[in-house]
């Protein structure tokens, strides 16, 4: 048997089922976006669906409304995470068990994290009534509108809440392999705990960090689950949208549903490509130096 | 203390919540300015011990689906992990990015387009259809994790087995599958966690007929009765916690017996 | 049974690692290829075991090896399966094989005691020492009467102390074995006390093929001789200075074992410097503007003393 | 190798095997035999009822009280499947499209738009209402004949009434308002106290169907039917009216609920000071469940409060249609409407015709205790007023998310 067809045999199990179920997947998408294989015929042009969509200002609202939340709640959670994961790595053996806890959000369901941020950040929830134990505000409206400000603050606390464990745990693993032998070299010529993290520990954490903010970033841009409990109505997710469009309008709004979902599609390969070029224009940058 | 600060934000991010649904649980009435619930009711409990048929039933079919969904996933990412660790082709790195590339991108982006498909096949309303879904966009993690277990072992095991007279599959199942379990464990670990609280996959290609945990949970998260939500979150939280301790323990054993760790 | 090899050459991209090896491996004899690290060593062994393909000339079998009878490699650092006992380890190729349960098991029981492994049976590769480990690779590799067997580096990963012992053993289980086996290294002294026939393998090529004793003292180059070890060379002129006879030859190589010395105040030579080595003294010696050394088990010499130097023999 | 490719074969056959194909049913005869053959075929086999699950307690009822006696009488497991009418509306329509002969729901919790979409792409089988024993002996067939003023045809058989009506917490609110233009007035003097859901969410979309009705002259104008051209005069009212209150509510108006059950989390914890429900009992259900304060109590606006029938349906493609009939008339049986009564259990309005009762069972229905939280029909009867046909509904829902959410 020839290589290439042994080779073919055994990435089979992963190529055929990526091939019909992903790529297919998303091939039917873009067919009923353009009004092919819809469930209903679809009446009128196969662009129609992306005509109405970027017609719409409240569509781009959203769009980058999603953009942000999912920007600023990975780059929350990649530092808060990075700098826990270093502090904890640098307990002591003994505290190291303890500080497991970090791991709890990564259980929990996306749902469920939104279910606390609610708990702990509505109104009359329990940060406001410890302020108001505290003399702070007088009644719940004394206290500031948070999570649903039309900024997203409380999706990107959930977000954040969610991010902050997985980040540090991709940074941990790297962390683990670190030699800390060149943290002792760097104290011994008298380098400053500040100076070692982000001269020596950082540039060691580079591959932790990007893979990190880029699953975070494009979950959080296309994912359903939290922004259905913490969304505000205006401007909205655009998972949101799409859910309201597929389950709660008639079949003759599908192409619309698939239009915005392949707009996502297509925004999420172009960022990892451009995302993925850049950190190594960066990183052969420094290597040059 | 210099580490008193780090527990301290440890503790308020991630011990806090659940101590605090643990109040919430037992508190349905717990509400503004109360700091301390004013008083405490077991109906959640009772409504529970109610139930118990169907959220066993709930919990067991989720953890079944999750459990295949990580089978499905090794399944499918074992022997193309060998051909990425061990052996170098043109377009290597492409087919990886690509490979990658599902779980990076909004599953609903192919899941709704498949939908249709899946009815059309039978799939719809399945387990394997749900299975099937959720082992798509969660094999990625797999197959990361197999292919540096095999880049770890390196290539001398099978030659060494190969050289003995073992065949590939027995060379797989009994030389490599071992030294691959931590790597196993650890890909199969994600893939359960995202299977287990995946909750819109589930409902849209299980359509109500495959029963889920968060399927159970949604509704009541987004119920005024939050007592009830608490309480199964923290069902939630205790099942992956119990099923991790458990192989992390055995496996534990088996591989400090063989004196591998 | 016996094999040769003819004119192997390897190229890895486009860098050559073996180019033209010639030798051959009579039956029950013990070869050993000595060079130093990275010279493709372990590379011949693989294309002896057929794991690689020589980009020209081919391995001579004359049976070719078999399923029952493979060629076995016995890899550096052993690679036994870390999830199995030394049993199974040890069973792994008659398990392969499919052979009888109660089959595998006597056999297993019988290279237990044969190699000394009798209380490590049910121990795991990680409880083992270095020694004990390489005696249950060597062992897995004997159960399945390998038609060949391949040492890569068995002294590797060993003690100083012990490395002469293993490789006393290794001699003795193959004489008993009578199994053509070839052993790639580059500890020197124990491919010496073990080998029927040694090859130096310098820059790509086998330099020199032959019993330890001819290699060592007569090396076929100066670069073979000063891989062995530290070497003199005497030129022509001072022949008669070490009352050599010999003619022809423009220089004569010398190991510092080779030379002798003779106090003498009319002696030709100064002692220079004296260095203690424990089982030997090195001292070194100037004659004309030549410097020597040489090894003595004498340790009364000193520095600034006149000595004469002698040829001992070749 | 061989063994590999097997092994890889086996692998793609377990993948492409489909799911259990369920049984084929002889259907159209169901409407013809009589009702005892019916629960004959029934015995035995599952039935998955799909309907709203967001109250613990309607669960409650049905997985305890109806899944124990269908087991008990019919011998049939009740599954009971959490899902929202419009989205399992849209499942069947998928299922449809696609050609989907068995499906897997065999009895829907459905009314108003969702059952006239359905009907009218087909989705639904029928009529099937008339053969169900206790629709025939206990139900008005003038209650049932429309449901939004759209035919009901028997494609549904009714099991619940319901009616609007506002909640206030006594200890907060001294005197809500009695009317439209004072709840208005109210909104103005307590900025940041009150809010609806979003619609198209079930309980904001009827509040703002009883707001048209009272800003724009009365429900009677459009009970004849769709009018375009009176709805593009009439409804720019109740936008003005809405956006004119929107800086006062809830978070400046900003965002809305996104359901009813965020509202009541709202009202509970005292963030806005009205809660609204489609079901007159709510209040006491989450004061019993322990949600809501003891002291909450609820309240109807004089301009009107609207009621409807809700009801239950069955799939073109369920695979047990057997068991969803017997279902369906279980859930209309005396002893099923009388539980769902009990405020400790639901506290549902009946869909049965009390008069068609003899006096013994009527007294039953008399004497259960509503709790303190409940009115009772003498204030709601007074106010009562149908719904609005399902196209008014559709029209409403739209024009609030063009005119006021993205104005």
């Amino acid at each position: 048997m020839s290589w290439t067809i042994k080779h073919c045999l055994r990435l089979s199990p992963l190529i055929l089922p990526y091939l019909v179920l992903f790529c297919g997947g998303v091939f039917l998408t873009v067919c009923q976006s353009f009004g092919i294989l819809t469930p209903l015929p679809h009446e009128g042009g196969a662009l129609d669906a992306y005509a109405k969509l970027l017609a719409d200002p409240a569509f781009f609202a959203s769009f980058f409304f999603s953009l942000g939340v999912a920007a600023v709640s990975a780059l929350l959670a990649v530092i808060t995470g990075t700098i826990l994961a270093y502090r904890v790595w640098q307990l002591p053996r003994q505290l190291a068990t303890a500080s497991l806890v970090y791991k709890i959000p990564l259980i929990l369901p996306h749902i469920s994290v939104a279910f606390v941020i609610l708990i702990f950040w509505s109104p009359s929830g329990i940060v406001a009534s410890v302020a108001h134990w505290l003399g702070v505000i007088q009644t719940l409206h004394d206290f500031p509108n948070l999570l649903y400000s039309g900024w997203g603050i409380g999706m990107i606390l959930a977000y954040t809440l969610k991010g902050t464990p997985f980040s540090m745990l991709l940074v941990m693993a790297l962390l683990f392999r670190f030699d800390v032998r060149q943290i002792q070299t760097a104290t011994m010529l008298g380098a400053s705990g500040l100076r070692i993290f982000f001269t020596i520990v950082l540039p060691r954490l580079a591959p932790a960090l990007h893979t990190g903010f880029i699953i975070l970033f494009l979950y959080s841009f296309g994912a359903f689950d939290i922004p259905y409990v913490l969304s505000e109505s205006r401007p909205g997710m655009l998972s949101i949208h799409v859910y309201n469009l597929y389950f709660k309008h008639d079949l003759a709004r599908r192409p619309e549903a698939m239009a915005i979902l392949v707009i996502m599609f297509c925004f999420a390969v172009l960022f990892i490509i451009a995302y993925s070029k850049i950190v190594n224009r960066l990183e052969s940058g420094v290597r040059k130096l | 203390m210099k580490h008193a600060a780090t527990f301290l934000v440890l503790i308020l991010l991630f011990a806090l919540p659940v101590v605090v649904l643990a109040l919430v649980s037992l508190a349905p009435g717990w509400r503004f300015p109360d700091v301390w619930p004013a008083d405490f009711s077991i109906k959640g409990l009772i409504y529970l011990a109610q139930h118990q048929r169907q959220i066993l039933m709930s919990l067991g079919s989720s953890c079944l689906f999750s459990l295949l969904t990580v089978l499905t996933t090794l399944l499918m990412c074992l022997l193309p992990a060998a051909v990425f660790a061990r052996s170098n082709f043109s377009g290597k790195a492409l087919l990886e990015g690509l490979l990658l590339a599902p779980a990076l991108v909004p599953p609903m982006t192919f899941a709704m387009g498949l939908h249709f498909l899946f009815i059309k096949f039978s799939l719809a309303d399945t387990l394997a259809g749900v299975v099937l879904i959720l082992a798509m966009f969660s094999y990625p993690y797999m197959f990361r994790s197999l292919v540096a277990g095999f880049q770890t072992m390196g290539k001398d095991y099978r030659l060494c087995a190969e050289n003995l007279g073992a065949g590939t599959m027995s060379i797989l199942l009994q030389v490599e599958l071992p030294l691959l379990m931590p790597a196993v464990i650890a890909g199969g670990s994600v893939v359960f966690l995202v299977a287990f609280s995946e909750y819109f996959l589930v409902f849209l290609i299980g359509g109500g007929s495959v029963d889920s945990f968060t399927g159970t949970l949604f509704p009541l998260l987004n119920s005024s009765n939050r007592s009830l939500a608490a309480i199964l979150t923290l069902i939630f939280l205790c099942l992956p916690i119990v099923l991790f301790l458990v192989i992390d323990t055995i496996l534990v054993q088996a591989y400090r017996k063989k004196g591998m760790i | 049974m016996d094999l040769k090899l003819c004119h192997i050459t390897k190229r890895f991209r486009k860098r050559t690692v073996l180019k033209d090896i010639n030798f051959d491996v009579g039956p029950r004899e013990l070869v050993s290829i000595v060079g130093p690290s990275g010279v493709g060593k372990t590379t011949l062994l693989k294309i002896i075991a057929q794991l690689d393909k020589p980009d020209h000339g081919e391995v001579v079998f004359s049976r070719p090896p078999t399923r029952a009878h493979p060629v076995i490699i016995v890899f550096q650092d052993y690679v036994l399966f870390p999830s199995m006992t030394v049993r199974d380890n040890i069973g792994f190729g008659l398990n392969a094989r499919h052979l009888g349960k109660n089959e595998i098991r006597k056999q297993v029981e019988q290279m237990l005691v044969y190699f000394q492994l009798t209380e490590q049976g049910d121990q795991y590769p990680a409880q083992l020492s270095a020694g004990q480990s390489q005696r249950v690779a060597i062992a897995r590799a004997m159960i399945v009467s390998p038609a060949v067997l391949l040492l890569d580096e068995p002294f590797a990963n060993l003690d100083r102390n012990l490395k002469m012992e293993t490789a006393r053993f290794i001699r003795k289980t193959q004489q008993e074995f009578g199994i053509p086996t070839i052993s790639v290294t580059h500890d020197l002294e124990e491919a010496f006390a073990m080998s029927d026939r040694i090859g130096i393998l310098l820059d790509k090529r086998l330099q020199q093929f032959d019993t330890p004793r001819k290699v060592y003292f007569n090396s076929a180059s100066l670069d073979v001789a000063k891989f062995l070890g530290p070497v003199n060379i005497i030129p022509e002129h001072q022949f008669a200075l070490f009352q050599i006879a010999g003619k022809g030859s423009e220089q004569i190589l010398a190991r510092p074992e080779n030379l002798a010395i003779h106090p003498g105040r009319d002696g030709p030579g100064r002692i220079r410097e004296k260095a203690f080595a424990g089982h030997y003294t090195a001292y070194t010696i100037s004659i004309g503007n030549h410097t020597y050394t040489a090894y003595s088990h004498d340790d009364r010499y000193q520095t600034g003393q006149q000595v004469t130097l002698k040829l001992t023999s070749l | 190798m061989l063994k590999k490719h097997i092994a890889l074969i086996a692998f793609w056959i377990l993948f492409m095997l489909p799911g259990p194909a369920a049984a084929k049913n002889t259907e159209d005869s169901l409407l013809q035999i009589p009702f005892q053959q019916i629960a004959e075929q029934a015995r035995n086999h599952q039935v998955r009822w799909y309907m709203f699950g967001g109250w613990a307690h309607v669960n409650a009822w049905v997985d305890t009280y109806v899944a124990g006696e269908m087991k008990k009488r019919y011998d049939i497991d009740l599954v009971r499947v959490p899902m929202d009418a419009g989205i399992f509306i849209n499942k069947l329509l998928n299922e449809k499209a696609a050609g989907k002969k068995t499906g897997n729901i065999d009895l829907l919790w459905i009314n108003g738009e969702n059952f006239k979409n359905a009907k009218e792409a087909g989705l639904l089988f029928g009529p099937f209402a008339q053969q169900l024993p206790n629709i025939r002996k206990y139900v008005d067939p003038e209650s049932m004949a429309h449901d939004f003023g759209y035919p009901v045809e028997g494609y549904e058989a009714p099991y619940g009434r319901a009616q609007f009506v506002f909640e206030y917490d006594t200890a907060a609110v001294s005197a809500p308002p009695q009317t439209i233009t004072g709840l208005n007035e109210w909104i103005r003097a307590n900025p940041g106290s009150f809010t609806y859901p979003q619609p198209p969410d079930f309980t904001g979309s009827a509040f703002i169907r009883q707001l048209f009705y009272a800003v724009t002259g009365g429900h009677e104008q459009y009970l004849s039917g769709w009018d375009p051209d009176l709805f593009a005069r009439k409804a720019p009212l109740l936008w003005n009216w809405l956006n004119a209150i929107e800086p006062f509510l809830w978070q400046k108006g900003q965002t809305y609920p996104k359901d009813s059950a965020f509202l009541d989390t709202l009202f509970s914890r005292g963030e806005v000071a009205f809660g609204m429900s489609y079901h007159p009992s709510h209040a006491q259900n989450k004061i019993l469940e322990g949600s809501y304060p003891k002291s909450v109590r609820t309240f109807v606006m004089k301009d009107g409060s609207i009621y409807n029938t809700h009801f239950t349906a069955i799939p073109f493609n369920a695979p047990n249609k057997a068991g969803a009939m017997v279902l369906a008339d279980f859930l209309i049986s005396m002893d099923a409407q009388l539980s769902k009564y009990h405020p400790d259990k639901w506290g549902d309005f009946p869909a049965l015709d009390l008069k068609r009762l003899n006096p013994k069972e009527r007294k039953q229905f008399q004497s259960v205790d509503l709790g303190p939280a409940t009115l009772g029909s003498d204030t709601l009867n007074p106010v009562a007023v149908p719904e609005i046909p399902s196209d008014y509904l559709e029209a409403l829902e739209q024009g609030w998310k063009e005119h006021v959410l993205d104005n």
